[in-house]
Formats: C-alpha cells, structure tokens, sequence
C-alpha cells in the first residue's frame, strides 16, 4: 500500500522533533534532564502498553513485571556480559514472558485479564525474593556503570523513537487491522478469520519487551535493584493513567498524556511535598472530570467540531466502542 | 542573615513512610528548631538560620533519584539529609557522590560497607556494618548459655526485605559458629501481618532462644501471637519496631524481657532530656534506638560545619571522616567512615529500654535478664 | 388511558420526533407502523421514560401528567416497555427475571396470580424457571421480556417489535396472547413489522414517518388502505 | 445427486444436561440455498455456531469438501471459507463502513490486503446497496443499513459457504423485499448458503429445500413445498392457520 | 486441624477485605481502587475512638458502618453518578472510575497522612488467647471471623432472597432494564456502593483491633481485595468467601508446610490457576 501523505508528514515531524530532542543534554543537566529521564521512560512504556492495550482495550497491568524482567536482566548479568547483550537478554526475557502471559490468558476478559496481568507483577516479584532469600543470600544486586543521566536519557529517547515506529509499521500492516476489529468484537474477528489468539499473543510480546528494554535501560539509575523497586506495582498504575489520560486511541496519545502528568505531578510534590497526595488526588478527580476523554480525546472533539463546522457535517451519534 | 539550606528527600508516602515517619521526619524537625532556636548554625562567624527543603521519595528509588537531582540543581542546598532506609541510601548514593554531599547514613547499614564506602567516600555509616547488630543477639545468647541460663536451641525468622536478608546474612553463620542449634528458620514476606503459622511451627520446634529480624508491622504480630500462642522462652528478641515506645505501650507488663535490636543508655541523662524535647516538639515520643541515631547524625552535620566554618562540601566530607562529635548518643568518631560503637541489643524493663550489648567502647549495658513467661491476660 | 400529545424528541441536533400525538385507551391494542429509523422505538421509549423529551410534550396517564416522570416511575404509573432487544436480566435466571417484574410496589401484591398468568401464556418459562435467561434461545428470551413486562400489572404494555425473531407459530399465539391480554382490561400499544399479523389483532393503527405520524385509523380501515397495503403490508409474492 | 458441498454427520451438541442438537445429519449441496428453520430455541443458532466454529460439537463430524472441520477453530472455518451474520447484528462500530468490509476482505477466505481488498469492498457495499456510504462510520447507521454491511463483510471473504442467521428478521415488508432480492442475487452467482429464518414469505420464495429442526433434531428435510405442508412442520412450527 | 482452623480465619479476615469491594464493583460497577483506603481510614477511626474517648472499637462499628455508609453515599452520588451518567458503555465507566477513585485514593491517603502522620498505629483489644479444639488463637481474630460470617450471610440472605437485593443484582446486570421493572437505579446502585463502604469499613475496624497499619497500606488490602472479588466471580457474594476462605487456607497451609516466604506467591498462583481453568471466577457467569 502506498503511504498516505500526511502520515509521511507526521513521521518526518516525529523523526526531527526526535533528533531535536536529542540534542537536550547538550542545552540542560541535572533537575531538569533527570525529568526528562522520567518523561522519556514513561514515554517509551506508555506508548508500547498502548500498543497493545489500546486496541485490544485490555488493560494490562504487567508493564511492572516486564519492567522489572528488564531490570533484572541488567543485575543479574551485569557483571558477566556488556551492555547490549544485556539489552538483547531483556528483550528476549520481556518477549518470552509476555508471550506466556498470553498464552495463559487466551480466555481471559476484561477485569479479569487486569487483575491476572496485576497479580503477575506480584508473582514474579515474592519470587525473585524467595529465590534471593534462599540462594541469594542477599536481596538487593548492585548495578554499577558509568552510565550518566545523559547516556540514559539517550537510549530511552531511541528506545521511545523505536517504539513509535514499530507502533506505526504495525497500525499499517494486518496485524494492526486484526488488532482493531479484535477490539471492536472478537467474536466478529474470529469469524472474518482471524487468528485472534495468535494476534494477541504478538502484540503483548511486542510491547512486553519494550518494556522490558525500558527497564534494563533504568537498572543503572537504580543502582541497587530490589524487587520491591523493580517489580513495584504503583509502574503498572502510572502507566495505564498516564496513557488513559493522554488517550489510547492514536499512537501518540499516550504521549500526550505522560508529559503534562509527570511535570504536574512534579511541580506539586515539588512545591507541597506535604499536601502532595491531597493534591494530587484532587488534580486527578479534576482531570478526570474536565478531560473526560483523555488530552486526545479532547483534541480531537475539537478537531471534529472545526471539521464539521466547516464542511457541515451533520453530528455522527457514533458512540466510539471502548 | 541568609538561611543555609538544608535539602532532605524520603519518604512520606509508600511502604517506607512507616519507619521514616516514626523516625526521620521527626528528628528532622526537632533539629531544626532546637538550631533555629539558639540563632542558627554557625558558619565560620555567622550564625545563620537554617531552612529545611524536603520531598517525599514515594518509597521509590526513580522519585528518590530524581528529587535528589532537585535538590542538588535547582535547588542548590548547602548539605543533604539522606533518605530513610538501606535501599534508597544505596540508589541515591552515586548522585549524592556526583555532587560531593556528605552522606550521613542514620537509617540504613549493610554488609560490604567497606567496599562501598571505597566507592563513595562520602557515605557514612552511623549504624555500622550490619554484622554489628546482627550479631549482636548472638554474642548476648551466647553469654546467657555460657551462664548456663538458656539452652542450645534457637528459632529463628526473618522479613524477607534487604533489611532482613542483610541481618540473617551474617546473624545465622554466627549462631551456628556460636554452637547454637538451628531449630527453626524461615523467611516471611514483607508487610505479612499474618504470622500464626510462623509461630505455630516456631513452637513446635520447642526452642529455647527466639529471634527474629523483623520490620514493625510483623514485629508486632509476632510478639502477640508469641503471647497467644505461649511460646515461653528464656529470650526473645525483635528487631525494628521494637524499638518503638509503642511497643512498650501496646504490650505493656507483657514486654518485659522481650530484647530487641539496638538500644540506648537509658539512664543516660543527655538521653532523658532528648527524649523530653523529642516529645514537646514532634508529639511523638521518640523510640529507643534509631531516633536518637537519626539525631545524631544531623548534630554530626552541624558540628561538621561548626568545625570548619565553611560549607565547603569537601572540608565537610574531610571532616566527618576524622573528627570527633558529641552526640545524643555519645562521642561519635568514624574509622573508615564507618562508625563501630553501637547498641546491638536492648532489653525492655517496665516501659522503658535498657541497653544490654554494643559494639565498641558504649558504655552503660545492664546485664540482660531472661524473659518470664508471657502473662495470661 | 394514556394520551400523548405534541411529543418531540431529539439525540443532539438530529430531530427523531416531532409533534406526535397519540393515545391508548383501556382493553385496546395500539399499533405503531413505519419505516427502520422513523421514530418507533424512540416513541415507545420517550413515553416509558428512557429518552428525554423536548419541552412542550405532554404524556398523561390516567388523568396524571407523568411527562417528566424517570422510567422507573413510569412502571409504577402503569406503563410497561418491552424494549428492542428485549433488555433482559441476562446472568439472571428466569424465575428472577419474572419476580423482578413485580418489583414495582403497584404489582407486588398480585404477584403470585400474574406468574401464573405468564406461565400459562408461554408454558416454555414454567418449564425452565431456574435455567439463565441468556443462555435461552432467541425467541425463549421475548417470552421471559414480555413475561417480566406482565408482571409489574400494567395498564399499557408496550411492546417494540415482539415478534421479532418469534416462529410463525408463537408470533400467531402472541397475537392471540395479546389479544387475550386486551381482553383482561391491558391497554396494548405495539410496533410491529408484521403489519398484517398485527392487523389482525389491533383495534386502531398509528403511521409513522421521518418524526411525525402520517396516518391514523382503525384497523380494518388500514388493512383496506390500498396506499397503506404497499407501502407497510408488502406485496410479497407467495 | 451431485456431491455434497457440506456434509453435516450425525452432529451433536449439549450443554449440560441440555442437548440442543440431537444427531443431526443432513447435506448441502454447492450451489444450493437450504432453509433451515424451527421453532425457537430448536437448535438453529447452535448449529450455525457449530459449523462456523464458534462452538465445537459433542460428537459427529462436519465436512467441508471432504474436509472435517468439527471442532476446529472460527477462525480457521473463516480462513478454509465459510462466513456467517449473526442472529443479533454484530458490527465494528468504531470503524468505518468501509472498514467493517475490509475485515472480510483481508482475514476471510480470501485474504487480500491493500488495494485490491479495498476495491473489493468498494464493490461488496454497492452491491448490499450502500454506495456512497463507504465512510460512515457504522455505528450511526441504522439497523437495516447494519445488516447489509454484516453481508458485504460475510461476502468479502469469497466463502464457500455462507450462514445468515436470520438476516431478514426486523425489516419491515418493503425492507424485506429488497433483502430477499439481494439473497436470491447473491444466491444465483453460485454461492451456496444456509439461511435460518422465521420469515416464511422468504423461505418460501427463495428456498428450493429446508431443513426442519425441533428440539434439536431433524423433523424434516425436503423440497421447501413439501416440508411446509408436512402435518408435523405445521404443528410444530407454522401453526395450522396460515394464511 | 490447626493449619485449617488458622486458614479458615484468615480466610474471615480476607473475606472482610473483600465483600465490600464486591458490591461496589459487582453492582455499582465503581472498581474503587480507593477501598482499602477506606479500610485504614476505619482502622485510623477506631484507632481514635477508642485511644481517645475510650469507645470499645465492637461498639465503634455502631458509629463507623453507618457513618461510612453515609460518606460512600455521597461520594456516590457527588463524584460517581456523572461519570456512570457520561459513560456510554461499560467499559467507558470501568476506565473512568478507576481514574476517578485513583484519585480518591490520593486524596484520602493525603487526609489520613495530614490527620496522622506516617507513622505506624496499633492498640491492644481482645488480644487474648481464645481456644478452639484445644489449640489457641487471638480472641480478636475469631471476632473478626464470626463478624465475617454473620455479614456474608446477611448479604447473601439479602442479595438472593429478598427483592430488594434481587433488584440490587438486577442493577448489576443492566441497569437500562433495570429502570423498566421499576428499579430506581440512581438510588439502588448509590445504596450499594455505599453499602459496600460501610462493610470495607467495619472491615477496617475489625482488622485494626490485630493489625498494625500506617497510611500507606491501603494499596495492600486493595489488591488483596481485588484478587479475592476477582477469583471469586465479579459481584458473586459466594464466590468471594469461598475464594477469600481458599486463599486464607492456601496461605496458612504453605506457611506452615513449605516456607511463609512463598504465601504470597501461592496466593497468585492458586489465582492464576483458578482463572486458567474458570476463566470467569469460581461462579462467574459466563457472558453469552
Ligand atoms: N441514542 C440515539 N442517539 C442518536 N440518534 C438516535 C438514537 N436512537 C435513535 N436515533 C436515531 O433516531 C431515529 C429514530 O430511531 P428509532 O430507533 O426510534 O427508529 P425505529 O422506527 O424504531 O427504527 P427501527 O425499525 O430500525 O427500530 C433514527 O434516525 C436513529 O438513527
Ligand atoms: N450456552 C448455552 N447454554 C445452555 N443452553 C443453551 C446455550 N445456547 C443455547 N442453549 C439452548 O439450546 C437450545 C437451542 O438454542 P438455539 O439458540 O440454537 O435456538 P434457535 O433454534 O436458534 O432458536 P431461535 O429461533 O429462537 O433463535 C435452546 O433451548 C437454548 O436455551
Ligand atoms: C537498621 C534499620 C533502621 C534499617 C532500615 N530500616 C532499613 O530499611 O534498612
Ligand atoms: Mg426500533
Ligand atoms: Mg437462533
């Protein structure tokens, strides 16, 4: 199929706004590239948890599992093995789970697949510990590299830029097109013929071990890797709100959502660090409120409303299908 | 007069809220009043007034991480208070390092600290390496056997946390190498409130001594399902949390005997009058081990900057690591930035926590008593 | 009974109804013809209190104004909906799909005479009380949503489109059913596609278009109405 | 007798307790378009359900050109060329009309992709009488225009087979003729279909032969004339009156 | 027998945590992420009662169910019902609400820690050994069992044997029809969530009489909750005991036989096992 123009044009914006991007580290360090570290990783998570829960609308709550997978393919080869191989274990590691996970849960529906993807994350973190406990000895690896804030903004920035390429290679390719008519009805896509199982199961190895790259990329800001940090279950959280807020519905809407999230969130545990959870509970039922349909949602009702006072259309009552 | 900025970052929110609630925060704000009260720390010839800059870590190393990076560059503290407990210390270090803070680590030991310290020379140790502490249950279990007070059989768990791991690591090579017999051990996961079985089977191992190294939730599930469980033995002993006043409150005539980790000189009057401020200033009564630890490191902070009169981070770092400071508790001098004169074992007498074994030169141990048995109630 | 008067209904700028009138009397069946799309169950759904209506619509029940009643008041007012798509308790059984029914304080009382009622209407549910009402097939499921429709005892049972999906067989018995129904003292207002089936049985038809109602009579006088015929009867061969 | 397109062989399906196919066995032939009606809840659904693979059947086979099919996967059935409505409509709402075709187009049996599986649709959708229409979304259509892309979409996959479970049900007399119309269209290409229906007017212009169910076994089985006029089919189905 | 009877106990514990979350999200279909938030605010209450005015914490639940049922009402009707209003669909409403009481969840741990502090809490009731078939076990916690017991047989006595609660689960299930026999859904699903609160609540104060709990520790007894309600079959009242009582079975049984470092661990485990076979819970039902 040839490529529409104005996709060309968003990718060739995408690509120069990455590389200008790039270029952060040579302009500001310290504080701010250390939130722009935060922006990036969660930017990079976000966008590959959309991957596969934005269409499918199954929300997984396994991003902290196959973060801490990636975490821990860094601790634990850390010393033994160079970086990119490292790098590559993750991969490997987040694919092979992810593709497990979703062999496992083929069956599984809504809330049921949300509680199943959060009890992994717990799962394979009392494991790591009881293995840790029992023939460990100690529970926490040490990570040590010469790695700078710089180096890690750098690879997630690739990181994210790979993400983002990979989502729209898919979104233009069968896999993307069985994805939404799964989302839409999957008894319908099982009866056009498609391999519902087999597309699901793709799709999470995908996005599994991106981030899981996301994660073995943080093991060296970690530093001392502990499950409780690694496995941490408030990662999940954050990324299904930080991409529900931006909206799942566009490959860059979870982006839209991870940069205004993590610098409110920033500015208010920075300037009230003792009303920091009141406030953000009450930014949050906000946002909720005011942005019923996450920051794109919201864009894009704009958009249509210009659209269709331009051309006149008359108002759909498309009710979208979540 | 410009204020010295003091930037702190740990947790008020997550699972290491507890312990640095009850801890750190408190101490934090005693410190700086009581400096603000005499006119300010003395810098050189000025006495500047001091303002705490403080975040909250989340419990989470990336936030921890990150607000350290804060505190550093945007908001260009003159020192840095580190966070609460081992794992953040270790995260936060390199950046704490990359910035020359000294890093006076109150809540938070380990084993290889030599190793690390070598990295970091800027890492201080107060509580010691954690062999020190966890030993030190077995050296007082020893002596009460050697008496022929106690026997050979020793229960012994663990909270499966970097805390606990840190303290079984060396506490169970030193039991067996004390000849103590091994009759129960096991690992429970942190935040397991649910300990019946654990004393279940601690019990049915009918040992003499029991120990646990244990996190304060657990800490008291333990001890009161030891007290509805009866498990007499001659020593019992917990680990953080114990040290809670509390503890002492919730179990009253029941604590009597129970040791714990740590400890103070309870007779020590610099000790009581701490105490005495800790409560008027705070509302919280202070514990009997770690608050004053905590304290402690925030004098050796100040008198760092006293003795050099400048807030020159290297002076600083220079300083801590050869002088000599009068604490709350006691002269503290650091070896290879470690401090090795430490409570390791306290007992509970009537509300009140004596200490009975330290590393070092600590004076003030009381003999340890064995433990009545659990009373009905 | 019922008397609606100049109803308007609209979904954001789209008008679905405008200015429709009509009226239900005791013992009457009532049916409602029209195109996919002309405002049929918009009208049924507008009277039963689901849909919003615009302002100068006025809906009366036994003398009361109940236009701006909600829908759960509206069962107690006597009106009963049959919705598209049935709206049944799917994950709950038969029998409480039925005892649900009479949950309005109107029908508790009789609750026990109306089931039998019901069962005796479509002996199908007697036989199956306990079996889970989606796992019933299509037409067992209109039984269970008309049978929960009798039992709140309504004065109108509105029907949208029940023979939907019905044998040849049943939808006859419906009919008669319906009719059976009427015969007790039930206002009946329908809307159907089998018009001549539904001829058969109605006292008075209603024509609706685009919104609006096109044409009003009784039923035989329809089922003459050689414009009526083709357009709402079919011609289809057979 | 040519050779049998589909062969259904003593099939049979229970759930639980309940069995609602009870040794089912009868065949289709290519080219043919067999009425498969009963009365409600007699097994019809189930057995479209069965031969499309979205249920698996207890016992007995299903061949498709020789092929045992039984058990198989839906979307393997979809893939080998069998296509199906649904007794309820069921389509994509959040994609286009386009779209919703273009899913046949590229998964079905046919398995195209890019401009050919769109020129294909573009077709299908003039064909269900939609032209123009390729944009909206379908989620605002109405139920009838629904159903037509429901067809457009079972089509696109170029089935051997097709099932509609009670497409005609819900359209109103002039509707209807324009469906069954499209049917018989559809029908005289060559395509063989199974149609379950309650709309006899339909069954009885279209259909040359039905298959009769009745709590979940065959009744009846014959040139549509006859099987209307079986005693059992009128007592169990039609009802005597019929006009 | 002492492993089961311990089991069986926690599985009263786990089944306090559970029941209101059941209703809140079976049948309001909130899945309020902020209940065990709730929860230690009850523990925090009770805490207060009784420390500072001396209100035995079993005399507490007089004060707290119903004062929770009154706050979850309004929480109900004030932040919940415009999202259900503006939700088209049931998903629209799952991811809303889970948003929402995010938030909420934020913003009750900000009170509690603003109220409280940080720090850890206990106190001493019924701390006495009771005895049952010759072994002993904390009075407090077979208070807590037997109050388990009595709520879950009430709910389900109500859920399947009374119409209002049959209408309760009618709402459940659809609430457009719901409105069609009757059912005040506003005010039926409102009665529910703020049923459901009251019980998280009663759960709280039963659970701080042997728990020792902080501010930060709702996000455990929520997951523990979701799990339970999850395994057992979304809204299932019987599918949570019996699932809450599995779990406190399970746990105790590797606590004691295989290593406590595992409990957890078989918790999951045993879940996934249960959703591998029962995709839909132990009596979900399965949607057509
Ligand atoms: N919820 C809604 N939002 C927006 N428009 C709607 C909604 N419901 C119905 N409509 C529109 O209102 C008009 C009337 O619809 P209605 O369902 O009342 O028609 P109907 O006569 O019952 O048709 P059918 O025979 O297909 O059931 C249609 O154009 C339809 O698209
Ligand atoms: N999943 C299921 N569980 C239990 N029983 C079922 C299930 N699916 C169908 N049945 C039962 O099997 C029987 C046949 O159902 P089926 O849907 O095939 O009927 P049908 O012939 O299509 O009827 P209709 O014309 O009313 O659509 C019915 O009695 C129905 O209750
Ligand atoms: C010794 C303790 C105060 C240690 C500290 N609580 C930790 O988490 O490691
Ligand atoms: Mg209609
Ligand atoms: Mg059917």
């Amino acid at each position: 199929m040839n490529i529409p123009r104005n996709e060309l044009l968003a990718l060739g914006a995408g690509l120069a706004g990455a590389a200008v991007l790039a270029f952060l580290p040579l302009v500001t360090e310290g504080f701010w590239l250390s939130l722009s570290v935060n922006i990036m990783l969660y930017a990079a998570i976000c966008t590959a948890w959309a991957l596969f829960s934005g269409p499918t609308y199954l929300v997984s709550l396994a991003s902290a599992a196959f973060f801490g997978v990636g975490t821990y393919s860094v601790a634990i080869f850390i010393d033994v093995l160079p970086f990119p191989a490292l790098i590559l274990i993750a991969v490997v590691a987040g694919a092979l789970l992810a593709t497990l996970v979703g062999l496992a849960t083929l069956r599984l529906s809504g809330v049921y697949f949300v509680i199943f993807t959060l009890g992994l994350a717990e799962l394979l973190g009392q494991i790591v510990t009881w293995v840790q406990t029992n023939f460990g000895g100690t529970i926490g690896l040490y990570v040590f590299t010469d790695f700078t804030e710089t180096h890690l903004y750098w690879m997630l920035l690739a990181l994210t830029v790979v993400v983002f390429v990979t989502g729209w290679l898919i979104n233009r390719s069968r896999l993307g097109l069985a994805l939404r008519i799964i989302g839409n009805d999957e008894a319908v896509a099982r009866h056009v013929g498609v391999d519902t199982a087999r597309t699901r199961v793709i799709l999470f190895a995908v996005s599994g071990a991106f981030i899981a790259v996301a994660g073995a990329i943080m093991a060296p800001r970690y530093g001392y890797i502990t499950p409780d940090a690694a496995f941490n279950p408030m990662t999940s959280f954050l990324v299904v709100i930080m991409a529900l807020l931006g909206g799942t519905r566009r490959l860059w809407g979870p982006l839209v959502g991870v940069v205004p999230f993590t610098v409110v969130m920033d500015f208010i545990s920075g300037h009230f660090p003792n009303q920091t959870a009141v406030i953000m509970g009450l930014a949050f039922l906000a946002i909720v409120y005011v942005l019923p349909d996450g920051v794109t949602g919201q864009l894009e009702t704009l958009f249509r409303r210009r659209r269709s006072i331009d051309k006149s259309l008359p108002a759909t009552t498309a009710e979208e299908g979540r | 007069q410009d204020p010295v900025r003091i930037g702190v970052s740990a947790s008020k929110t997550g699972p290491l809220a507890g312990g640095a609630s009850g801890v750190l925060w408190p101490n934090i704000k005693l410190w700086a009043e009581k400096v603000n009260k005499a006119g300010g720390l003395k810098v050189g010839d000025q006495m500047r007034p001091i303002e705490i800059v403080e975040y909250d870590d989340k419990s989470s190393p990336e936030e921890a991480v990150k607000n350290i990076q804060r505190l550093a560059t945007q908001d260009q503290v003159d020192l840095i208070i580190p966070p609460y407990s081992t794992g953040l210390n270790l995260a936060t270090a390199p950046l704490i390092a990359k910035y020359g803070y000294p890093q006076v680590v109150s809540t938070g030991n380990a084993n290889d600290l030599d190793q690390f310290v070598k990295r970091w020379p800027n890492t201080f140790w107060l509580l010691g390496p954690a062999q020190g502490i966890a030993d030190g249950i077995v050296g007082t279990l020893k002596d009460l056997r050697d008496a022929g007070k106690i026997g050979n059989r020793v229960a012994v768990v663990n909270v499966s946390d970097a805390f606990g791991l840190e303290m079984i690591k060396t506490g169970k090579p030193a039991l067996k190498q004390a000849g103590f017999d091994i009759v129960y051990e096991t690992s429970y996961p942190l935040g397991n409130q649910d300990v019946a079985p654990v004393i279940a089977s601690a019990k049915a191992a009918n040992p003499d001594a029991f120990i646990a190294y244990s996190y304060p939730p657990d800490t008291f599930a333990l001890t009161e399902q030891a007290q509805l469980q009866k498990l007499d033995v001659k020593a019992f002993f917990v680990s953080v949390g114990g040290n809670l006043d509390g503890y002492g409150k919730r179990f009253g005539a029941a604590a009597n005997g129970v040791l714990i980790m740590g400890g103070v000189n309870a007779s020590d009057p610099v000790f009581q009058a701490y105490r005495k401020e800790h409560l008027a200033v705070t509302g919280q009564e202070a514990d009997w081990w770690a608050s004053p630890v905590a304290y402690a490191s925030l004098e050796i902070l100040q008198q760092a900057v006293e003795h050099v009169g400048s807030l020159d981070k290297q002076a600083l770092n220079k300083e801590i690591q050869s002088g000599t400071f009068k604490t709350v508790i006691g002269d503290i001098h650091f070896e290879n930035n470690i401090n090795n004169n430490n409570w390791t074992v306290g007992q509970w007498s009537d509300g009140v926590v004596h200490g009975v074994r330290a590393t070092g030169n600590i004076q003030g141990a009381q003999p340890p008593v064995l433990k009545p048995a659990w009373p009905s109630n | 009974m019922l008397e609606v008067s100049n109803l308007g209904v609209r979904y954001g700028r789209h008008v679905a109804l405008d200015g429709v009138s009509a009226r239900v009397s005791k013992g009457e069946i009532c049916v409602i013809l029209g195109a996919n799309g002309a405002g049929k169950s918009s009208f049924l759904g507008a009277v039963a209190g689901l849909v919003g209506t615009e302002p100068g619509t006025s809906i009366v029940m036994n003398g009361k104004d109940v236009t701006k009643l909600d829908a759960h008041l509206m069962v107690e007012e006597g009106v009963a909906l049959v919705p598209e798509g049935r709206g049944i308790f799917g994950e709950l059984t038969v029998a409480e799909n039925l005892r649900l029914g009479s949950h309005a304080r109107r029908a508790k009382a009789d609750a026990g005479k109306m089931l039998d009622f019901v069962y005796g209407l479509f002996p199908r549910l007697a036989e199956r009380p306990r079996q889970l009402a989606q796992t019933m097939s299509g037409g067992e499921q209109q039984m269970v949503a008309i049978g929960r429709a009798l039992m709140s005892k309504p004065d109108i049972l509105m029907l949208d489109e029940p023979s939907l999906g019905l044998s040849p067989l049943l939808s006859k018995e419906l009919f008669k059913s319906l009719a059976i129904i009427a015969g007790e003292g039930f206002g009946i207002l329908l809307v159907e596609q089998n018009a001549r089936l539904s001829f058969k049985t109605a006292d008075r038809g209603y024509l609706i278009e685009t919104g609006r109602i096109v044409g009003e009579d009784t039923a035989p006088n329809l089922l003459n109405d050689a414009k009526v015929m083709s357009a709402y009867l079919g011609a289809v061969a057979h | 007798m040519s050779v049998p397109l589909l062969t259904i062989n003593r099939v049979r399906k229970a759930f639980g307790g309940l069995v609602a196919i009870n040794d089912v066995s009868f065949e289709v032939t290519k080219g043919e378009l067999l009425g498969l009606i009963g009365p409600n809840g007699s097994g019809k659904t189930t057995m479209l359900n069965l031969i499309s693979g979205a249920l698996s059947p207890t016992s007995g086979n299903i061949l498709l050109s020789g092929q045992n099919i039984a058990g198989r996967p839906a979307h393997k059935i979809a893939r080998i060329g069998v296509a199906r409505t649904f007794q309820l409509v069921r389509v994509l709402p959040s994609m286009s009309a386009l779209e919703n075709v273009v899913a046949g187009a590229v998964f079905g049996h046919n398995r195209l992709w890019g401009a050919e599986a769109l020129a294909l649709a573009r077709d299908l959708l003039e064909r269900v009488g939609l032209k123009g229409r390729e944009e909206v979304p379908v989620a605002a259509m109405t139920y009838i225009d629904q159903k037509r892309i429901e067809l457009a979409r079972a089509l696109a996959g170029n089935p051997h087979v097709l099932l509609l479970d009670e497409w005609l049900a819900g359209l109103n007399p002039s509707e209807l003729r324009v469906g069954i119309e499209l049917i018989r269209e559809i029908s005289e290409q060559g395509r063989t279909i199974i149609m379950v229906e309650h709309v006899m007017d339909a069954i009885r212009s279209l259909c040359t032969r039905c298959v009769v169910m009745n709590s979940g076994t065959k009744i009846a089985d014959g040139r549509s004339a006859d099987v209307l006029a079986d005693p059992e089919v009128v007592r169990a189905y039609l009802g005597d009156d019929d006009a | 027998m002492l492993i089961l009877l311990t089991g069986l106990l926690l599985g009263g514990t786990y089944t306090l945590i559970a029941l209101g979350l059941t209703l809140q999200y079976g049948v309001a279909r909130i899945m309020n992420l902020a209940n065990g938030e709730t929860l230690v605010a009850a523990c925090f209450v009770t805490f207060w009662l009784y420390t500072g005015f001396g209100i035995d914490p079993l005399l507490g639940l007089l004060v707290i169910g119903p004062g929770a049922f009154v706050v979850n009402w309004l929480i109900y009707t004030w932040l919940m019902q415009p999202l259900v209003k503006r939700a088209s669909n049931r998903g629209m409403l799952e991811v809303d609400s889970i948003l929402a009481t995010f938030g909420l969840l934020f913003l009750f741990q900000g009170l509690m820690l603003q109220a409280f502090g940080g720090s850890y809490f206990n106190y001493e009731f019924l701390a006495q050994p009771f005895s049952i078939m010759g072994n002993s076990f904390g009075l407090n916690r077979v208070v807590a069992f037997v109050a388990a017991a009595v709520i879950a047989t009430g709910l389900y006595v109500f859920l399947y044997h009374t119409d209002r609660g049959t209408a309760v689960r009618a709402v459940a299930v659809d609430p457009r029809a719901a409105r069609l026999v009757a059912i005040d859904v506003r005010k039926t699903a409102a009665f529910a969530f703020a049923l459901g609160g009251a019980i998280t609540a009663c759960a709280g104060t039963l659970l701080s009489t042997f728990y020792t709990f902080n501010t930060s520790m709702g996000v455990i007894f929520t997951m523990k909750a979701l799990i339970i309600v999850i395994m057992g079959g979304v809204g299932d009242v019987r599918g949570a005991v019996l699932a809450a009582l599995v779990l406190g079975v399970t746990e105790t049984l590797v606590a004691s036989l295989l290593d406590p470092g595992l409990t957890l661990a078989a918790n999951y485990a045993l879940f996934i096992v249960v959703l591998l076979f029962r995709p839909q819970g132990i009596f979900g039902k399965r949607p057509a």
